[in-house]
């Protein structure tokens, strides 16, 4: 193993586990639909774990980040606890959202995340007013924008895109380009070239492997660091896959995607695997500290999901309290009679 | 001859019918082609009509509402398929700004004939920006109809109307009745738009209720029943048109009334339906006009919260036994 | 000490105080630098603060209310500038599925303090794209508040206790007021949220009016005083939170109202303003409580017709009038 | 005068007095508002007139186009009369819009022009739905798409291109780079390069002298021709500068705009001062003929004004009809007394 390579010995682990993090949280998430104990529907990141922890991890706590409808991924990689984010998908008190925003809607602002989103395209204004907040107020902080390929067919990217670069705003576009929206490919719904949408704006621009998480990384620490300096804001493209279907319910998914396609995808450009075996590969790490840490992460998640079943729904009296910020119950202050 | 079908097969078998008759007819929207939308209930459509009038979309709820306008303006009829009731906001302007205002600020000149099919309705877990009734919105707006069928029946009959409107019309379908089965007529119908029906009749109270609220409107009228209060029960089936006369005859005969929809209450449907009988009924009502909305906060995605939201056939049933036991729900 | 100032110089103060006070406030929109807007509302700011805080936008709405949700998530507290009210339907999106819903869905962990100021009003010939008054639209969303200050004081005093609020609200400033005069002290003053004002006591009609009608409302009370009918004026100021009691109290005084808002009268403010009068203070009623808005159309542009759309002094004392006279302004 | 040039003398005189039409209508326009006996206010097409006739006099009367706030120039390029255009101005009941509609609003769908609209960036759904009906019923019509740089910062232009590139409509989308939107240039509100946009959507694009009428009119027969035969989408952008300010009350703008810069493009850049030099040294028309041109325009306006003042208002009971198609008057329509 190489001096460089040493010195980023616990760095590597760390995405690697954090990499399994986020598989081990999805297939638990799965079975928890599959066996009918999960409200609503959930996406899995499942395929696109390089993304995520690549990029998280060139950023710090104070960093922030804005996520999609398949957010549990940015959410793990910038370091959500597994207990609240199982809550939060069951509904209960404990979750980071007290149970209201569920799945689609799960932030942790005290790690820096701004939030899923399920309006498509919805948080790229977000992340850009993160932004501006950054520069405005000197705080040297970065927002990393999370969206996916059919996000790019929102209006309002490119109005922000365009503010982001008159300003100079330290924000990094990631597109995540799984191939699909919901159930038709990329190809049918993006005319002539995502990169060139951005460089037009007079982006700086960059097409990444969104599978090599080392790939991922190694372009993220330096625009996060180019962005902290003021020389953002930046667009990245990240070819990646979505292992599952659409959502857990879509199940039957050969007409719009071939089986071969996809198994071809988990055989030879699964994330997790690929880097595993660079790990070994190159001695970083043993079979047996590798397998320690699945283990660890899976004992983590069984226990996360055994405590999130039995925790406490929210009270009902919880139902009109932070609607307002200051206001503890919003229903009588609506009327007037809270004054 | 009539048959049992589900709303959404109706919904379905309205657009091909419609399609059928009518070249300049086309269907766009995501992901309704091979995939027949989440929902499933355009399937087969595309297999028939072939891509050329079934139109995938990307993911631009603004450009493909303005392009179904100018589409509109040209001699097509295209209808639109808003996925989610919720992204009605990121149509607004093209709605509102264009579509609504086109005919009259051409000087009748321009005719926008178009249909924005989207639905309406919670309790499905999907959180805050999945679950909305946002119909109110457009209902507040000059130049546009909007239809909300209750039934199979009405969905079928209410969009063949729509589709022959010369007019944008906005129908809102509930998600959670897409399966639900109901007697639909072999044969070719429409309903007229702003004729309610009475879908029971009663003597003690009326409850006027939109779209997802008829059936619990239904549901409150049989509790009713077994405390010997006879309920009328009013579906109005368009917002814009409404039709007044039927509500208002409704409720002098039966002097008290519940308006039920799954909109927001505060500023919402039920105020204008509400406000409306009791200015043109005034002299009429035993008891004041109560009306029951989804509750005023961002739909909680949580079961133990989302529920609370809504109205049900026993708090409907319990607001009308009130009124009608002169209990003064809003006491002096 | 109390000076005369124009509502434009109002609004004005209120932003330079704010800003003084508050590094973290800033203001965003489409010429609100150098230009100061076409109202010339924000002229000088970008004198004292700079560009840094006074930023001039592209021609984005939805894409700079979404920058400034996320600004004001992180620890600005923006303020933005929308320049006609008709483009309230371009930031919906942003606006109430984003800015209105984030404290709730995420269980009141991240706050969205931002102002969105924007205008309303018809009869400047501005066509039907630039003379809505869609206030409406916004009160129905809940985790919005909603000011409509209708002088110079209400201007400055909303404004103010908006910036600090830590929620997201939209101000609606009436287009036609900017230029006229009104006392307002010199010194710090805020304008609590969910306290109407009683503009005018009277024994025989209550008149609530809203933005530009409180005026109306004011001059239809000296027509009615000629006529020996005692008005009593009440502006709500704000619509979310709604002052429901000081209107509740007047009802049950004069025993009769009318409600006049700006906005479309269909589905719109008077409805819930109304039906919530006609409930809860239903057994002090003698007549049906009245609504009068903007007519149900588009706006037109012909001088001829706009100013038949909106409510007058004498259309408000009309209905008063009648109501107070014991005609069945709507017969049986 | 060599042959090409000969065989296209009615065309060059066509396009002569069209751009003379919209000057003088434009100057009766101002005029109107500044002895106050205009409702509301107008925006200018001074200046831009190569623009809106190169382009037009490339298009039959079946073929569309839509237009913007400041659109008297595409209404006139595009066949309508002054009276009715007038009649609009003042609200009268002889206006294209029967007045209902208004200099923002004025539309002339027997000639094709769907329509002048108030919203930035509002029609380029629309005429690009009219290119859909082209080529769904094919018609074998093409529509331009008219707006200006400052709607170049709205997201649904972005979201329309990308729709019209992947189903290849008959759309052209001319944007009139005028150099400023309202009191901002558009340096200011413009990142990177705005050809460079519409190049991202594989859309085929040029810039052309906005200030020449023969070089815009060359390109607009090329792109129709082509777009007609299925070529399109395609995009333009037209350098081009407005003689006054944003609007008829924009009177003291040396604030955002130099004099010397005004002063600069009206002498030097004048499109119909230009042109005209250009005919007389080509000897395809004498002084005595254009100027004869010249002043029957300016009969025609005089009329037109003189008629419009005089012309009567629409009647009171029009208010609510035309809210929609098929139903007389609304009010009662929409309370569901008109069954
Ligand atoms: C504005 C909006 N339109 C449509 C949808 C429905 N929808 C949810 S996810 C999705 C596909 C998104 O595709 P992409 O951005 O590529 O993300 P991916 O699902 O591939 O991660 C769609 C259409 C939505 N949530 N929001
Ligand atoms: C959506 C929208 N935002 C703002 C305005 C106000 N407005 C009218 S014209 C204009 C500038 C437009 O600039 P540009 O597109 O370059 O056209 P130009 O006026 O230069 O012809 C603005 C901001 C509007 N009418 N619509
Ligand atoms: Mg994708
Ligand atoms: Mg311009």
């Amino acid at each position: 193993m190489d001096e460089t390579l040493n010195n980023n010995v616990g760095q590597f682990l760390r995405m690697y586990r954090q990499m399994v993090r986020i598989r081990v949280f999805e297939d638990n998430a799965n079975q928890l639909y599959l066996s009918a104990r999960m409200p609503g529907l959930t996406h899995m990141y499942s395929g696109q774990e390089a993304v995520a922890v690549g990029i998280c991890e060139a950023l710090t706590d104070k960093d922030h980040v804005t996520s999609t409808h398949r957010g549990h991924g940015h959410c793990i990689a910038k370091g959500a606890r597994f207990k609240e984010m199982f809550c939060e998908l069951l509904g209960k008190e404990e979750g980071y959202c007290r149970g209201k925003g569920g799945s689609m809607h799960i932030a942790d602002q005290a790690n820096g995340n701004l939030g899923a989103n399920a309006i498509v395209g919805g948080s790229t204004g977000i992340a850009t007013g993160a932004a501006l907040t950054s520069k405005m107020q000197g705080k040297g902080t970065v927002t990393v924008c999370f969206f996916g390929d059919g996000a790019t067919a929102q209006g309002i990217w490119y109005e922000v895109m365009n503010m982001a670069a008159l300003w100079q705003l330290p924000v990094i576009y990631a597109c995540e380009n799984n191939g699909y929206s919901e159930y038709t490919s990329t190809a049918e719904i993006a005319a002539g070239s995502i990169i060139a949408r951005a460089e037009a704006f007079g982006i700086e621009s960059y097409k990444v492997d969104g599978q090599d998480v080392l790939a991922v990384n190694r372009l993220a620490q330096d625009l996060v660091t180019r962005a902290r300096n003021g020389d953002g804001p930046f667009f990245v493209e990240l070819e990646t896959y979505r292992f599952h279907g659409h959502h857990v319910g879509d199940i039957n998914r050969a007409y719009y995607r071939s089986k071969d396609e996809e198994s071809e995808w988990k055989t030879e450009r699964d994330p997790i695997a690929n880097f595993r075996n660079w790990l070994l590969t190159e001695n970083i790490a043993g079979t047996d500290e590798l397998a320690a840490i699945v283990a660890e992460v899976e004992a983590d998640a069984a226990a996360a999901v055994a405590y999130a079943m039995e925790a406490k729904f929210p009270e009902q009296s919880e139902v009109d309290m932070h609607v307002f910020a200051g206001v503890r119950h919003s229903l009588p202050y609506i009327d007037g009679s809270a004054r | 001859m009539t048959r049992e079908v589900t709303f959404s097969k109706a919904v379905n078998e309205a657009i091909a019918e419609e399609m059928r008759r009518d070249k300049s007819v086309f269907l766009m929207g995501e992901d309704v082609a091979e995939a027949g939308t989440p929902f499933k209930v355009l399937s087969g459509l595309v297999e028939e009509f072939g891509t050329d009038r079934v139109l995938d979309t990307p993911i631009s709820e603004p450009g493909f509402m303005g392009i179904a306008i100018g589409a509109a303006m040209t001699g097509s009829r295209p209808i639109v398929d808003l996925m989610f009731g919720d992204f009605l906001y990121l149509v607004m302007d093209q709605l509102c700004n264009q579509a609504a205002k086109t005919h009259y600020m051409s000087g009748g000149k321009l005719n926008v004939p178009l249909v924005l099919r989207t639905n309406l309705g919670a309790t499905r877990r999907s959180g805050a920006q999945h679950s909305q009734s946002l119909h109110a919105l457009v209902a507040h707006i000059p130049g546009l109809q909007v239809a909300l069928p209750s039934s199979a029946f009405a969905a079928k009959g209410l969009l063949k109307t729509a589709v022959r409107n010369d007019n944008p019309v906005v129908i809102f379908e509930d998600k959670l009745m897409y399966q639900e089965k109901g007697p639909v007529p072999e044969g070719e119908y429409q309903i007229p738009f702003g004729e309610a029906e009475i879908l029971r009749e009663g003597e003690h109270v009326t409850l006027v209720g939109t779209s997802s609220m008829v059936q619990v409107c239904g549901e409150a009228a049989e509790i009713l029943d077994d405390d010997g209060i006879s309920a009328e029960v009013i579906d109005p089936r368009t917002i814009v048109p409404l039709d007044e006369q039927t509500i208002l005859d409704s409720v002098k005969k039966t002097s008290r009334a519940v308006v039920v929809d799954e909109g927001h209450r505060n500023f919402g449907v039920t105020a204008e339906i509400a406000s409306r009988i009791s200015e043109k009924a005034f002299y009429y009502l035993d008891a004041p006009v109560i009306r029951l909305g989804a509750m005023d906060v961002p739909v909680p995605f949580s079961p133990a919260l989302e529920d609370l939201t809504v109205p049900t056939p026993e708090s409907v049933a319990d607001m009308a036994r009130r009124i009608c036991h002169g209990e003064h729900v809003h006491g002096a």
